[in-house]
């Protein structure tokens, strides 16, 4: 009889080149398509092509999935496929795996013919075993050898197979994923996959005594399956954007790839540039020109589109700024996850530039926010930063498929006669917004400039004209702010402990909330996806906790801890920073910056240790409820 | 004049502009600055080749010779020192229709916007680049440029710059896809006019180098050359420069060149002691990236959208 | 018999080109010889050269001399000397006159050639007239050209005399302040002008009834007299630099300028750098260098900075960026003062970027304050920014001539052999302080990287690194906190409101306060000077007063008004900002943004006014004893 | 071997380098990258000159060839994407000793450093720069660089690249104060390290083109030019790469080229079917910004103080 279970994580880890991800791709679809929830993640080298059994050169990938929806990666897998022992060392540092984690370990590198390897391996199975793993020696390649010339390359497949077996999936959904993904490669490719892929199966079920049933719900409701640099590059195109003008920068190239390969079915343009200031002043010339422009980028391409952002504030030019956040500072860690840009973008500009910023905390909302950020940029004349990170752009999941809506797309630019006396910036002196002439509009000539200038556009020589200019532009911000909803609390909306998040820690953090919960603490979680303006309501929501608190994927300074003199405030993450300021409340931050996601179990932990110290502080009364 | 358009023309367009059309605020230059020979060279273009106002777009960086957009009565983006190359290229990608004038500074191209310079070259778009060459830091008040000659006091280097002076015309010449390399000088309205002209007709991007007056900081840089036309070399031929009249007789040094020979080109561009004006090398064949950038304009919303739904297509499972 | 006065502001304005800013620097030299205070800020036109008489065509300069010690320009102008009467249109909107300023005013326009001449002429008296100014026509030009033949040129000197004459300066100490300016121009020249400054003294001793006297005190104190941008200057040679890297930006490059004029007599290096960004990379790459250096900038130039900068962090590379601040956003107003890029230092750089950040208050705190920026950034290993703006830059003011000290150099660089075993990044755990070894150090090797890395400078695949040295790099600044003193209260240490500054604006704030002390209210200030990290104790200091405002040359929302829903907090003042975070103290900011200087009568009004919202929302019981 | 310094000498110098002592940290990149020759070439020429290890200094960039520095036993500085010459320039301006080995790929030099490229250039500092162009992004996988020939499928345009490639040769002849400028090739050891030396030995900034193969993502790109020894023109001097015995077997094509004949360095440079190889233009004569940069280097801390006392002077009252 299979186990029933109500979620499983399960990694294929390997050398790069072996196939890993595209098995754990298409176990992941597979799923999704019996109507598990999902995540998937890929594990990336640091390198290129690292060398082969390197401790750093782990490749592979990590699939979650369960009865219910999966918002994020989960705490530790429970089956883990490797090909080889030495890529396990770097996940275990990562604690990617706990107590009773099966290992099913490719077993050739203990007959191989070098020593070094053999004693390599021997040393690996006894660390392992020390950390607990359930290792399962099994001679992978060998077995796949039976049913290829070229097991090297077809095993993959033979080890999808394995995993159907294991966790019960549905063996022709399973076929005709194969066929997709090989279908280009021509029948024969398909026909010997499939044959591997068949060839696991049975494997497993001959050889191994693991076998379990994830319960799904099939559903009739369309979905789609991507990441989060997918959805963001189907978003930009959805929202009717013409020009995306980028340099390539990780992790938020690949956003660029996807659109690429396909930007020219819908007229649109990418536009790689000479460099990251030259990709975001072409997007502004475009904007300029009345053509919808975006530019992707990470931290240091952020970096250098400074004094472009400046200009953008200034003279009120519609743009959208894709941040997809790595980890900084600096060239830091190109590929891994980082909530570190919050204040930069915030505050990067010398002088005071006020913007629209937001966050997607999930992958679908890469795909819709890029089309209210279009809008919010035009009816606002402002730049509007969408902020992502590795850790939504690599991630994997089923979303809904969207409802196209040519309501989406820019309409296009308005070329009739500009109306006689209409100033350039006609700010409307209560709102800050303004209507934007267009080149080719007939009577609407201005120049555009960064300097200090009237509503004329005019340089402007008196000093009212400065502030006037300042005022309009922050009270667009005043203005987007009174529409804006006060975000939901997740759980009760009053307790012990409020938890803040923002972008893509969403899953995480409400799972960890969801299970404190279940066991009777007080606590909830609110997720901003409006950083800039922050919406109202926020104090008195606040009010309602003893204690608030972020979570957060960037530096602070840990608690109790260092040489700090007493009352000596700490650093703080940065949206703790940004709510303390905003709303005077005494809010504390939990954050770990190790590239990684972060983890329910961590988050709990973390929750827990708050918990306890509130409680205590407030002098040994428990406010939770058993 | 010069052979162009006249304003006596009796077949008047029904709207038929004006210099005055062209003409913004008061022009806020020093006296004696050579940028107002070429504002009113640029505006005479405009007026003879009939090009409605509004789809003119000057654009520039920041320095003296930046704030061109400002005086013309087109639309006009004045932006971030050496940045307007960038800016010119993502206004014109999507607007075929619109006719680009950038102006530049020797700062604003040749240091700080240096590497846009070498990428706009070879994006060669549709556009006519003025490089103001007036060899100092005018805005900012006399600092060594890149083509500030060697041993020439300057607020930052009092005692003399130092470095060889950076020849723009070699380097835009050695520049991939470059299509249009002319130069000319702002005291020679007739030669001015020609030149700019000759750019703005040719189809990709023309760079023009013009030797440009600073009373204020460099009043002597070129008075030897203006005061010696034996210091300038004319160069002639149909597809640059044309012979005109009144010019021919300015200058004894006259030389027949024919745009396409690069490496007569080159070796004309390193000339010190007579610098060459008029068009240096032209070659109209090479390709430009606004009509690549331009495709798909025609496209419908419902093409888009309907293309869009077999993108999605390719995710569902 | 002549009016005694305690301090006065006398003004020369005229078209650019005129020598104004020449007669009036010769005032103030004058008046500093004698033992006053004296403060000295030009005028400066926004064109390089505007037409003559034209509005926005102002050049000239403003002296505010006194008695004591005078730190800022002041309210408004006493007596003003104007060549024409259009250049004074931009003063009155820049509010720098009230009613009873006396107005010298060239007469000659009254009877020129040309009608519209004498028509603005008649429009600008009445105008005048009507703004309560004591007009008093006077043919200078006329008067000036019996003494010499071109009197275009020498009416300066003439004006200078008729000053000398009205605030009775010392006449050999003017006699020989001109042989000083004129004296490398021959004696001849230096004799004319001496006749001149007679001619205009005698001149004014015959037709005007104007005659004051301002008490100084004659000191032996050795003085020196200059600007901000020439205090920097001599700061950096001071501080023992080697390499000034730079791009030319106003109002930064006058700095530059200054040192290039004698840098090489001490054998340093000004780099003109073909961009910002290599310039603070050239500075970067001689400090790694073991070569002391510093790039000086502005906003836009800071803005391209921002990706060095995170590198200077992350790789712990000493150096010195001074940044003198001018109106912003993007180009804003390039000659005009704001203090708008305090949050743009201190989190511009995407990722965690801590870093030590100083502001000037003073003009002779610009020169001492490179010389401790140098020195924290070798000792803390990390990149300083010190910030100044352009009220600083352009005051002139004599102060005290500092006595050099060979300690303030930096030392010859260590090429002695590195410890073997010591890691480049020896982190202390406590500090987070390391040794640094130079190229050239026998067994140091080591490859700086911008990547994530181990103590080892090796790229850092493990996840513990990357939040390691964030850690350390963070713990630097709390290692130096602890040695900071608490900022003195300037006033009383409690009372109803205490202002706090930064920057240039001490002159202005501590006259208010002063003011409004001698009438009774309990007001006091504290100014910054270290703003990252923070000093200690703000904190207890705070909660000895009712209301804690900051006053900042930087934008604000105004208080009541606006579109803002009730609880919307306004966008405050970036020290505000930054303060409320740190403290979650309730703090207020005023600010103007007029690219102009702080008065002492606006930030009084200022005070005043939330003085009276705080006693009014306290119950009206008056906490200010009368 | 190459007739150079060898490791047999009898004559050891009291504290003998050893290739060893110059190799750091074992090279990461994919098998069969060109990088590991030019890592091998750079690690000899520092053997056979008998340099220290901690006087030589490795800058670079971003890229997978920037990776250069981390493999060296030297001191490094791996800074940011685009900016390894002006982080070079400053380590040299007040180092004269220090030998300057600059890794920059064609992203990071002619694209992202474009401006630096034709600044650095002029500077004319001490220095080697090795532009290891692989035509390709290499480290962020596989995107177009300047240099991508046009038609050329990468992730940014899956349809081919459009634009015609950057000819960096013809480029750097461009930019003024030009000093020395070779072209070489991974795949031939003796001709990689012939033309390293040359340009390690050359007084200024030595520019050196390098044909890198990147085997991951643009495997063809060189293919054919390397099977085809016909498709390489060997350049001979004796003040470039001299006539080295094994050389000379490898190529029919040969020539002799004056590295002092701009003209003919340049045509050399556009010619794309028979790529040149050697040293195309060197003159030593050209004037160095680091012997500027260092002066002053010998003054006490005593000398400046009086210097500064008298500054102080000026400002007294
Ligand atoms: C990022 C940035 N750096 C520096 C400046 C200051 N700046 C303004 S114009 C200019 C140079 C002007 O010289 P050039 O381009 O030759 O133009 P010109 O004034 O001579 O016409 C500089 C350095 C700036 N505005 N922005
Ligand atoms: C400011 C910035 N922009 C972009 C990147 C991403 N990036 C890293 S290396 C690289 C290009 C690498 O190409 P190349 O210079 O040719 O070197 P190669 O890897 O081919 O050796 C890019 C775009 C970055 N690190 N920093
Ligand atoms: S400073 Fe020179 S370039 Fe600038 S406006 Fe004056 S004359 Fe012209
Ligand atoms: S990707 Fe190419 S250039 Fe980079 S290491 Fe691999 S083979 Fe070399
Ligand atoms: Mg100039
Ligand atoms: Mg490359």
């Amino acid at each position: 009889m299979r186990q029933k279970l109500s979620e499983a994580t399960v990694e294929i880890v390997s050398d790069s080149g072996e196939g890993a991800q595209k098995a754990g791709q298409t176990f992941g679809a597979v799923s999704a398509k019996m109507g598990n929830g999902v995540w998937t993640v890929e594990i990336i080298p640091a390198e290129i092509k690292p060398p082969a059994r390197s401790r750093a050169g782990a490749s592979g990938i990590r699939v979650r999935f369960g009865t219910k929806a999966i918002t994020n990666m989960g705490d530790h897998a429970d089956l883990v496929v490797a090909l080889n022992e030495q890529v396990l060392y770097g996940r275990l540092d990562q604690k990617a795996y706990k107590k009773g984690t099966v290992v099913l370990l490719e077993s050739k590198w203990a007959t191989d013919g070098l020593e070094t390897i053999r004693t390599q391996f021997a040393e690996a199975l006894e660390r392992f075993e020390g950390e607990g793993l359930r290792v399962i020696q099994l001679p992978i390649e060998a077995a796949c050898g039976e049913h290829t010339d070229n097991p090297r390359v077809g095993k993959n497949m033979f080890v999808l197979g394995m995993l159907c077996h294991i966790f019960d999936r549905d063996i022709d959904k399973a076929l005709n994923e194969v066929k997709l993904v090989f279908g280009k490669k021509g029948e024969k490719v398909v026909a010997k996959n499939q044959q591997l892929l068949r060839a696991g199966l049975e494997y497993a079920a001959k050889n191994l005594d693991l076998a379990f049933h994830v319960p799904s719900t099939a559903s009739d409701e369309p979905k789609l399956v991507m990441n989060g640099n997918q959805a963001l590059g189907l978003g930009v195109m959805a929202a009717g954007m013409e020009v995306v003008s980028m340099y390539p920068i990780t992790p938020a190239t690949s956003a660029s790839h996807h659109v690429a390969g396909s930007f020219h079915k819908m007229g649109g343009l990418v536009h790689q540039a000479e460099d990251e200031i030259a990709a975001v002043g072409f997007a502004i010339g475009a904007s300029y020109a009345g053509k919808t422009a975006c530019t992707i980028t990470s931290g240091p391409g952020l970096a250098l589109k400074t004094e472009f952002l400046g200009l953008a504030v200034m003279a009120e030019v519609p743009l959208v700024v894709v941040v997809v956040q790595r980890g900084g500072p600096s060239t830091g860690l190109p590929t891994k996850v980082e909530q570190g840009d919050l204040l930069a973008v915030l505050y990067g500009e010398p002088g005071d530039a006020p913007k629209v910023v937001m966050a997607a905390a999930t992958i679908e909302e890469c795909f819709h926010m890029v089309i209210t950020a279009r809008r919010l940029a035009e009816a606002f004349r402002t730049p509007v930063i969408v902020l992502t990170d590795a850790n939504l752009a690599t991630g994997v999941q089923p979303i809904k498929r969207p409802e196209l809506d040519p309501e989406w797309l820019a309409p296009p630019i308005d070329q009739s006669p500009w109306p006689k006396g209409l100033a350039p910036y006609a700010w409307d002196e209560t709102t800050g917004l303004s209507p934007r002439p267009v080149p080719g509009q007939k009577g609407g000539e201005y120049v555009l400039t960064g300097l200090a200038h009237t509503q004329g556009s005019k340089v402007a020589y008196d000093p009212e004209s400065n502030e006037r200019g300042l005022k309009m532009r922050s009270r667009k911000l005043a203005s987007l702010q009174q529409t804006l909803q006060t975000p939901e609390v997740h759980g009760d909306p009053e307790g012990d402990l409020l938890v803040v998040g923002w972008g893509s820690t969403l899953g995480a953090i409400e799972e960890a909330v969801d299970r404190m919960r279940e066991q009777g603490h007080k606590v909830s979680s609110l997720h901003l996806r409006m950083v800039s303006p922050l919406p109202l309501g926020l104090n008195e929501i606040f009010s309602r906790f003893n204690k608030v608190m972020t979570v957060e994927i960037n530096y602070s300074d840990p608690k109790d801890e260092g040489p700090y003199a007493s009352g000596a405030p700490r650093r703080r993450s940065q949206l703790a920073w940004l709510l303390r300021a905003e709303t005077l409340v005494d809010i504390e931050s939990w954050s770990r910056v190790q590239g990684q996601p972060l983890q329910p179990l961590q988050v709990e932990q973390a929750l827990l240790e708050v918990l306890e110290a509130t409680k205590a502080s407030a002098g040994g009364k428990s406010p939770v409820t058993a | 004049m010069f052979g162009l358009k006249t304003d006596w023309s009796l077949e008047m367009p029904p709207a038929y502009f004006t210099l005055e059309s062209y003409e913004g605020g008061a022009a806020r230059w020093c006296p004696g600055c050579g940028d107002f020979a070429v504002l009113t060279a640029v505006q005479k273009i405009c007026r003879d080749e009939q090009l409605p106002p509004e789809k003119v777009v000057a654009v520039s960086g920041i320095g003296c010779s930046s704030r061109f957009p400002h005086y013309m009565k087109t639309y006009g983006f004045h932006g971030l020192h050496g940045r307007a190359l960038p800016v010119a290229c993502g206004v014109k990608s999507r607007r075929p229709d619109l006719k680009i004038w950038v102006a530049t500074g020797d700062g604003d191209c040749c240091s700080i916007g240096a590497g846009h310079w070498v990428h706009a070259i070879r994006y060669n778009m549709d556009m006519t680049v003025m490089l103001f060459d007036n060899a100092v830091y005018g805005l900012t008040k006399n600092q060594t440029s890149p083509t500030t000659p060697p041993g020439r006091k300057t607020n930052t280097h009092p005692r003399g710059a130092w470095l060889p002076a950076l020849n723009p015309l070699t380097a835009t010449l050695g520049f991939s896809n470059v299509s249009f390399v002319a130069q000319t000088v702002d005291w020679n309205p007739v030669h001015l006019h020609a030149t700019l002209a000759a750019a703005y007709r040719h189809p990709g991007t023309s760079f023009v180098r013009i030797l440009q007056r600073c009373p204020t900081y460099s009043d002597d840089m070129f008075a030897e050359v203006q005061k010696d036309s034996n210091r300038l070399l004319l160069l002639e031929h149909e597809r640059g420069v044309p012979a005109a009249s009144g010019l021919q007789r300015m200058y004894a040094k006259r030389m027949e060149h024919d745009p396409l020979d690069m490496a007569q080109a080159r070796a004309l561009a390193e000339q010190q002691d007579t610098l060459p004006i008029g068009v240096l090398f032209a070659d109209p064949s090479r390709p430009r990236y606004d009509e690549y950038t331009a495709q798909g304009l025609e496209m419908t919303a419902e093409d888009r959208l309907n293309a869009l739904e077999s993108e999605l297509d390719r995710f569902a499972v």
